[in-house]
């Protein structure tokens, strides 16, 4: 179904009797040539990408609950492309060129949304930090530029400049960066997938693989076995749980991360800023709720939800740099459970059983992922090389020692 | 050339206000100094704190008073603390006795002390303490270390409506403030 | 969360501080056939099991001691606690 | 209106205002209460539509009656007026429109209904493209939100608190208290929270009659009870608002909001409190049914009637009508009634059933097709076609429990079809919540006290405390029954679901025919339940609407669970005290008053401040100060204070071996007396921190580590010592706070400290050469500890002695180093120097480097494993290609440097691919006169010489730079040797 302001004001006209389901709720098939595994975002993406870049249509995306169910719909929405790393920022780039055009491509808006990224800073040390990555920024091609205190009272005079414990000395400014309406950027991959030919298949459980003489070929569902050429598995926090199944440990412990909104409140932040002394960040939806964040919980996880020292922590940090929102009212406070990798950053990536592939690892920055992760993800399944952007994203690293630790924080995950 | 004389100062300089009822005291030592038992050497440690002190070794979270009104407490399995408020022989005579048994770390200057006292102390207290302060739990003399605002905190009950906190001396400013808040707040 | 610090009672585990998998207990021994791979498998490998799993968790603003915690991550019970050395004394 | 005969009115009257305008109220009202009492029925207007809306119930689950509260700063947006306890002198206004509330020119958007129904943003808006920033998006921001943010700080005081209790009892009704009751006998800690300003619950909105007595005679008892045990505790306007792990949960308790003054006390106070039981007395929610138009002002919960009725002799007009499905419709009607008021009609959905009240017209088996009045409820029209005039429609879809709090820990509910409501499924946890009373789906009266008696009475028995007897009460007679008629609607896109967020009926049947079916996408497509009501009275609408489209029934489409906070929480209050200045706290050296009577800068570093640098008079710019400090510094003598590096005292039989393990390098044939620099890795090879370490006795090490890394390197020493290596006698204490240190450099400072040392002890070179360690008495016996360290490259010396005598000494080599013109020095100079040396410091250890990049892998000792021993083996840390750190100057002598500077090739674009590196620190050294810069470069060792571009995108700087050795300043180490 095409949509356009012309067909809202139609079927406003007409009673809005003329809407048809974004998906079909397909019973599976016996055989594809590639099933994904994982029917959120990245998933999604991957199949759409398939279907619309490499051509393969005969695909099944099976997902055990309802479709973006995981961390596509329960994030705080960022898009960014601010990275350090040479194995990190063309990537992520990438992936924010592609937000750029989604809409249009998938005839969906999800809001895209470019009203910038701030990163605050509050030493020397930190503000060198941030001219090497925006340095790297500007070198892969994005956006980036350095604020100094004036220009930060101009930009976000509620910050609180007189009295904050750590005195706020400048910010990084991606103004390309933003947000985007979660929950729409599932639904209009599925309905591009969908309008292509891509199964998408709800409530349907992988509990296990098909295996024989190393190779992998399909997999047992709660809907019956369903065979492929492929498999690529996409599932985020449970990715040990369904490599698990295998007996594949992989570099990766799951944790919950929460996130909060306030009530709807008449708009006042402009963008996405980020604390530097403390864990905080905040963007405000278009529908007027403050959107923020903070912390993982720092433990092993799969609750979707989590407990008191964090939510205290985050706002802590938010009427430390922004103290005008002390009187907004916490609304709501939720949980997702994050693929926390051992160095921070993702694997895309093939597996020891041959047609078994692996995509996770993102820990809590998946979301602004998505299309990339997505794109890269389907150049693999289909070429079987990796892209050029996620080449570094790989399980080998960690025997060669070729990390990627954007925080320089070692193998810890709840350090990143 | 004359004779250099460096003056000495406590982490708060004697504070001594009363806020709300609430009775708020630098708690003022001359010396404090850890103990920690060498591995597998816990009865010679038990042998030797008595000699040395007078009373027996505490168990942990537990304290002991000595004649002189020397402070023990045990906050670990192998770690505890000697707090002198002012007997004179101490640092002659009794630490070179626990030397003896124990590995001797000083930490006088590593920590303030602060005596809260009065009637609403425990609703005071509730306000930056989350321990659970009911005498059932933490009954006179028990020494418990925790986290209050931030601050790593060893609080011990000196009577049912007396308390001693110690704290990092660094943050000590920090840290009466807390208190003060605590005890304006009520 | 509370844990039952085996010395101590239970305390708020904001007094603690999470390090992961109970597996870094078991460092491997340098000089082993194959250390590199054993030190990558200790290093990065981990189970991340929705269910039982026996973790480390310092009691930094506490007694200073390193517990080991059996601790169910779907539900967050705690089944066990214990001292990282016992632990240790009791399994290599 | 109000009853002039209600006992309220005996109460001190009070005046407050609304929209300007004022009014009078009486102490006990709430600002919904006194405004109905005023007859106001427009207080808001909706979300998207903005039509006008009246209050709709008497609690928490407000959808409609959102309120700014107060002025400037104290302004406090979208605040339900049924929670507002009224004072003199309250300020309230409306939110949410543009114009005036009763003439809102936003109102257009409710004739475009059908065109900005659910998710119609997502079809279009999408061309052309650049429209979306610039055009669609400020507009539809425009609408955004309720209530607007002052933008100022937030000037109220917010405190935190801690609670322990064996019984947290949330609700003070008649459950709530009978539960207390029996708890209390156990001699069990009974903590009581009740979110209302009076005990009591439910019972002060009803007529019930308890052992012969109105209800409050019974509460007035009980109360008084427990008000004389030890052992119980009550919390009144205290809200629970969320459950956590192990019996943890949060509470907010409103302090001094409903006080005239602002007080200096704590607004509010966010309660932890631990309990090992939990009893949810918490009530139930009515909800409201689906017809069409059934959101005017007037249209409200028939309990909620009853409520304001009962309770505060409040209520609108004189026609009221019944539309129920349910029997306690009825009970408002019959309350109403007796209080003289007229009811018009009780419309009942179910046909079966007999009118529960002869004395009042009745239509049963009937709905409402449609109402009349746009700013307040004039007429109704019946599914028979009668139409009658009413100006208030008490509305019952029956009760919810409230379960809210069940939820948290992700416990799911389940459907009672008994009373068509959901109830706690519970978690299978061990600390799970015991509801009780209408929490638990029990609603008739004396079937609360019979089930509260057996609920608590048995829980008594299964943790084996003493059993107290059952509580006997007698009471008024109830019956509830409910049917499941909630939609009935004739006219989709003005039957109202959701009325905060205006999901209409016709919403749910787009979701539906969208796809959207199952209940998160039904949520989060129409945005039904989220807004700052949360669904409370709405949710289960959207349910059964869902279930009838689907042709199945709510247990099969299932429900979203609640989430907390139960109510919406000040973000202020999670914060507490912690903000402003007292975010964190502040960590002050030992010469801090000492620094501060030299009118030194203070930087935070961490939670330290440091002396940064010591303005002089006359010196206008930093740098002035900086290269001053440093210039004196090497010609003479200056000192610093470094007490923030950590100290660690480490003591042991197998020290040594230990030291061994956790540096790479080793330390076993230490010297007593002696310092070694040590560096420490991360176990996956990456370095982690570096110090010197000293050994004063056989058994005895001092460690030091960075700034940043102290508790954390304590931290990791601990893990080996317990974890790894649990058979070493080894103690680990910091004692960082315990010893003032200063650093005391330049070719004076052994002339300088010469006059400190107590004799015998000798500190020349040749007895206490370059890396020696003392502990040693200095000014007449205080005790001390003399390292011969250098971070600067001088002659220097670091002495450190027991914290208290900081000041003192800091004052003493300042004033005993006139003679040399010894200078303070700051954290700027100390960084300069140690640049010019060619030290790493943070922007070098960055956790990112190894131990190859820093061109330390030498240290890396290959006779004795250490922790990242093996895994700095791997090939990707000892390529040929590797940065290493190495040393940059300007080409041009004039030029500046940054740090954060890419380093490329000369003829090669600024590119990723190009990237051979990056400036990490970069300074002014005033003794060589121009900018030097320490950072990685692929290869470097073998560059020395090339000439690369530094290149500054961000600032637009290009500069040449040579790379050279680290060492800027006495490479071969002379000086600190001398």
């Amino acid at each position: 179904m095409k949509y356009s302001g012309f067909k809202v004001l139609w079927e406003g006209l007409k009673g809005n009797t003329g809407w048809k389901p974004l998906w079909r709720n397909p019973d599976p098939k016996k055989n594809y040539e590639i099933i994904i595994v994982g029917g959120g975002g990245h998933g999604l993406a991957t199949a759409y990408y398939l279907a619309e870049k490499f051509k393969i249509t005969n695909i099944a995306v099976v997902e055990k609950g309802w479709l973006g169910s995981g961390n596509i719909g329960r994030n705080t929405t960022i898009i960014r492309s601010n990275y350090l790393l040479p194995q990190n920022q063309p990537f992520y780039e990438f992936s924010l060129k592609l937000w750029e055009n989604l809409e249009q491509e998938l005839n969906y808006n999800s809001m895209v949304s470019q009203r910038g990224v701030l990163n605050i800073f509050h030493s020397d040390s930190q503000r060198d930090a941030f001219v090497r990555r925006g340095n790297a920024m500007l070198m892969s091609g994005a956006d980036a530029s350095l604020l100094g205190v004036d220009a930060l009272k101009k930009l976000v005079p509620f910050l609180d400049f007189q009295n904050s414990r750590f005195p706020i000395k400048g910010g990084l400014w991606q103004p390309r960066g933003g947000t985007v309406r979660h929950d729409a950027v599932a639904w209009g991959y599925a309905k591009e997938a969908d309008s292509r030919g891509v199964d998408i298949i709800e409530n349907c459980e992988v509990t296990n693989f098909l295996i024989k003489n190393g190779r992998c070929y399909g997999v047992e569902t709660t809907k019956g076995v369903i065979k492929s050429k492929k498999v690529g598995v996409c599932v985020a926090g449970s990715s040990s749980q369904v490599m698990g199944k295998i007996g594949i440990n992989l570099p990766v412990e799951s944790h919950v991360l929460q996130a909060f909104v306030s009530e709807g409140l008449k708009p006042v932040i402009p963008g996405v800023i980020t604390f530097g002394a403390g864990h905080f960040y905040v963007s405000q939806s278009n529908k007027g709720g403050l959107v923020f964040g903070g912390d993982i919980d720092g433990y092993n996880s799969y609750a979707q939800r989590g407990n008191l020292p964090v939510i205290e922590d985050v706002c802590e940090g938010g009427v430390a740099l922004m103290p005008m929102i002390g009187r907004a009212r916490l609304l709501r406070t939720w949980g997702g459970i994050m693929d926390m990798s051992m160095d921070g950053s993702p694997i895309i990536d093939r597996t020891k059983i041959r047609n078994l592939y692996f995509n996770g690892g993102w820990c809590y920055g998946g979301f602004k992922a998505t299309p990339a992760s997505g794109f890269c993800y389907a150049h693999l399944l289909a070429t079987d090389k990796p892209h050029n952007d996620a080449k570094d994203f790989l399980f080998n690293r960690f025997e060669r020692g070729g990390l990627i630790d954007e925080k320089g924080q070692g193998n810890q995950p709840n350090l990143h | 050339m004359a004779k250099l004389v460096l003056k000495i100062e406590k982490p708060l300089n004697g504070y001594s206000k009363v806020v709300n009822k609430l009775k708020i005291d630098e708690y003022q030592f001359d010396s404090l100094i850890s103990l920690a038992i060498p591995l597998k050497r816990e009865r010679k440690c038990k042998l030797n704190f008595k000699k040395s002190l007078g009373e027996p070794m505490p168990n942990i979270e537990n304290s002991i008073i000595n004649k002189s009104g020397i402070l023990g407490f045990r906050i670990g399995i192998d770690f505890l603390f000697v707090c002198n408020p002012s007997h004179s022989s101490f640092t002659k005579k009794t630490v070179p006795l626990l030397k003896q048994a124990f590995y001797i770390t000083d930490q006088t200057g590593g920590w303030c002390g602060v005596r809260v006292e009065g009637d609403r102390v425990i609703e005071m207290l509730e306000r930056i303490c989350p321990l659970n302060l009911s005498q059932k739990i933490f009954a006179i003399g028990d020494v418990k270390r925790t986290i209050m605002d931030h601050l790593n905190v060893i609080i011990f009950r000196e009577t049912e409506k007396k308390f001693i906190l110690f704290s990092p001396s660094s943050s000590s400013g920090s840290f009466i403030k807390s208190i003060e808040i605590s005890s304006r707040n009520i | 969360m509370l844990i039952d610090h085996p010395l101590l009672g239970l305390r708020d585990s904001s007094e603690f501080i999470y390090r992961g998998d109970a597996k870094l207990l078991y460092r491997p021994n340098w000089k082993s056939k194959n250390s590199k791979t054993k030190f990558i498998d200790y290093g990065y490998l981990r189970k991340n099991p929705a269910g039982v799993h026996k973790e480390l968790w310092y009691h930094e603003q506490g007694d200073r001691s390193w517990l080991v915690v059996t601790r169910n991550t779907v539900t967050h019970e705690i089944l066990k606690v214990e001292l990282a050395r016992d632990t240790k004394g009791k399994l290599k | 209106m109000r009853n002039s005969s209600h006992p309220i009115t005996n109460k001190q009257k009070l005046s407050f205002t609304f929209n300007g305008k004022k009014y009078f109220g009486y102490k006990g009202d709430t600002l919904a209460s006194a405004l109905i009492a005023n007859n106001v029925k427009i207080v808001g207007r909706s979300f998207k539509y903005h039509r006008p809306r009246g209050i709709f119930s008497a609690g928490s689950e407000e959808p409609n009656a959102l309120v700014e509260l107060g002025d400037g700063p104290y302004k406090e947006p979208n605040t339900r007026a049924t929670n507002i306890e009224l004072f003199d002198g309250l300020e309230s206004s409306s939110q949410n429109f543009l114009g005036s509330v009763n003439f809102d020119f936003m109102a257009i958007n409710d004739l475009l209904k059908n065109f900005i129904g659910a998710g119609f943003y997502y079809k279009t808006f999408m061309w052309p493209r650049r429209f979306w920033e610039k055009l669609y998006e400020p507009i539809i921001r425009r609408a955004a939100g309720l209530g607007k943010l002052s933008l100022q700080a937030d000037p109220s005081q917010y405190d935190k608190g801690y609670l322990h209790c064996d019984f947290l009892i949330i609700g003070s009704g008649i459950s709530g208290l009978m539960s207390a009751l029996l708890l209390a006998e156990t001699g069990g800690e009974v903590l009581i929270v009740e979110e209302d300003f009076i005990l009591g619950g439910r019972l002060n909105a009803e007529t019930s009659v308890i052992n012969g007595n109105q209800s409050s005679v019974w509460i007035g008892q009980a109360v008084k009870k427990l008000k004389s045990l030890k052992n119980v505790r009550i919390l009144k306007r205290t809200t629970v608002f969320a459950a956590f792990d192990h019996g943890i949960f949060a509470a907010i308790e409103k302090k001094t909001d409903h006080i005239v003054e602002k007080s200096s006390k704590p607004r509010q106070i966010n309660w932890k409190i631990y309990t090992k039981l939990c009893i949810l007395a918490s009530g139930a929610i009515e909800r409201s049914i689906v017809f069409p138009q059934n959101d005017r002002p007037g249209i409200m919960l028939a309990g909620s009637v009853r409520t304001y009725a009962n309770r505060f002799g409040a209520y609108y007009g004189q026609k009221i009508a019944i539309y129920t499905n349910n029997d306690d419709g009825w009970r408002t009607a019959d309350d109403l009634k007796n209080m003289g008021l007229e009811i018009n009609a009780v419309i009942d959905t179910r046909k079966e059933i007999e009118a529960l009240s002869s004395s009042i017209p009745s239509y049963l088996g009937q709905t409402i097709t449609k109402t009349y009045g746009r700013k307040g409820i004039k007429a109704i029209k019946l599914s028979s076609g009668s139409k009658l005039n009413v100006d208030c429609l008490a509305v019952s879809g029956g009760w919810s429990s409230n379960i809210h709090l069940t939820c948290h820990k992700r416990g799911k509910p389940v459907w009672d079809d008994n009373f068509k409501n959901f109830l706690s499924g519970g978690n299978g946890q061990k600390d799970k919540i015991i509801p009780v009373g209408a929490a638990r789906g029990v609603f008739e009266i004396q079937n609360i006290i019979s089930d509260t008696n057996r609920v608590i009475l048995s829980l008594i028995k299964k943790i084996c405390l003493s059993m107290p007897n059952r509580i006997t009460l007698s009471c008024s007679k109830e019956q509830y029954r409910c049917a499941l008629d909630l939609v009935s609607s004739s006219d989709p896109s003005n039957s109202f679901i959701d009325l905060q967020n205006d999901v209409t009926q016709k919403d749910i049947e787009l979701s539906f025919k969208e796809g959207f079916k199952s209940v998160e996408h039904l949520k989060r497509y129409s945005t039904l339940g989220m807004a700052t009501d949360q669904g409370k009275t709405s949710n289960i609408l959207g349910l059964a609407s869902m279930a009838k489209l689907k042709g199945t029934n709510i247990s099969e489409v299932g429900t979203t669970i609640f989430r907390p906070p139960y109510v919406p929480v000040a973000i202020s209050a999670f914060a507490g005290r912690s903000r402003g200045k007292d975010f964190r706290p502040t960590r002050l050296t030992p010469s801090h008053n000492a620094a501060s009577k030299r009118n030194a800068v203070f930087v935070e570093t961490g939670n330290w401040l440091r002396a940064q640098w010591f303005p002089e008079k006359g010196e206008k710019f930093w740098r002035q100060s900086v290269d001053r400090e440093v210039i004196q510094t090497r010609n003479s003598v200056g000192i610093c204070d470094v007490t923030t590096l950590g100290k660690i005292d480490i003591q042991g039989k197998d020290c040594s071996e230990f030291l061994n393990f956790v540096y790479t390098n080793a330390f076993a044939k230490l010297p007593i007396n002696r310092v070694r620099y040590g560096l420490m890795l991360r176990e996956d090879g990456v370095a982690y921190d570096d110090g010197t370490t000293a050994r004063l006795g056989e058994n005895h090490f001092i460690m030091t580590t960075t700034t940043a890394n102290a508790p954390l390197v304590l931290r990791n020493l601990e893990f080996v010592r317990q974890c790894l290596l649990p058979n070493l006698d080894v103690h680990l204490i910091s004692t960082t706070d315990s010893w003032a240190q200063y650093s005391v450099a330049g070719p004076n400072s052994r002339r300088l400290l010469q006059k400190f040392v107590d004799k015998p002890t000798d500190i020349t070179n040749e007895n206490f050469p370059f890396m020696a360690c003392r502990e040693l008495t200095i000014c007449g016996g205080i005790m001390a500890r003399l390292f011969r360290i250098s971070f600067s490259g001088e002659l220097a010396y670091e002495i450190a002695v027991p914290t208290q005598y900081g000041n003192a000494l800091f004052d003493a080599l300042l004033s005993e180093g006139q003679e040399f013109n010894a200078v303070p020095y700051g954290t700027e100079a100390l960084g300069v120097m140690r640049i010019e040396k060619g030290h790493p410091a943070g922007n070098e250890i960055n956790g990112q480097t190894t131990a190859q990049n820093l061109g330390l892998s030498r240290m890396i000792s290959k006779k004795a494993d250490s922790i990242g021993n093996i895994l700095s083996e791997r090939e990707s840390f000892n390529g040929p290609n590797i940065a290493t750190l190495s040393g940059f100057k300007p080409v041009q002598h004039s030029q500046k440097l940054e740090a954060g500077s890419h380093l490329i090739s000369e003829g090669k674009k600024p590119t990723m691919e190009n990237d051979e590196g990056w400036l990490s620190s970069v300074a002014f050294s005033p003794t060589l006169g121009h900018y030097i810069g320490l950072g990685f470069i692929e290869r470097g060792g073998d560059r020395i010489g090339e000439r690369v571009f530094a290149v500054n995108l961000l600032q637009n700087k290009i500069t040449e730079v040579e790379i050279v050795s680290p060492h800027f300043i006495d490479p071969e180490g002379i000086k600190q040797r001398g």
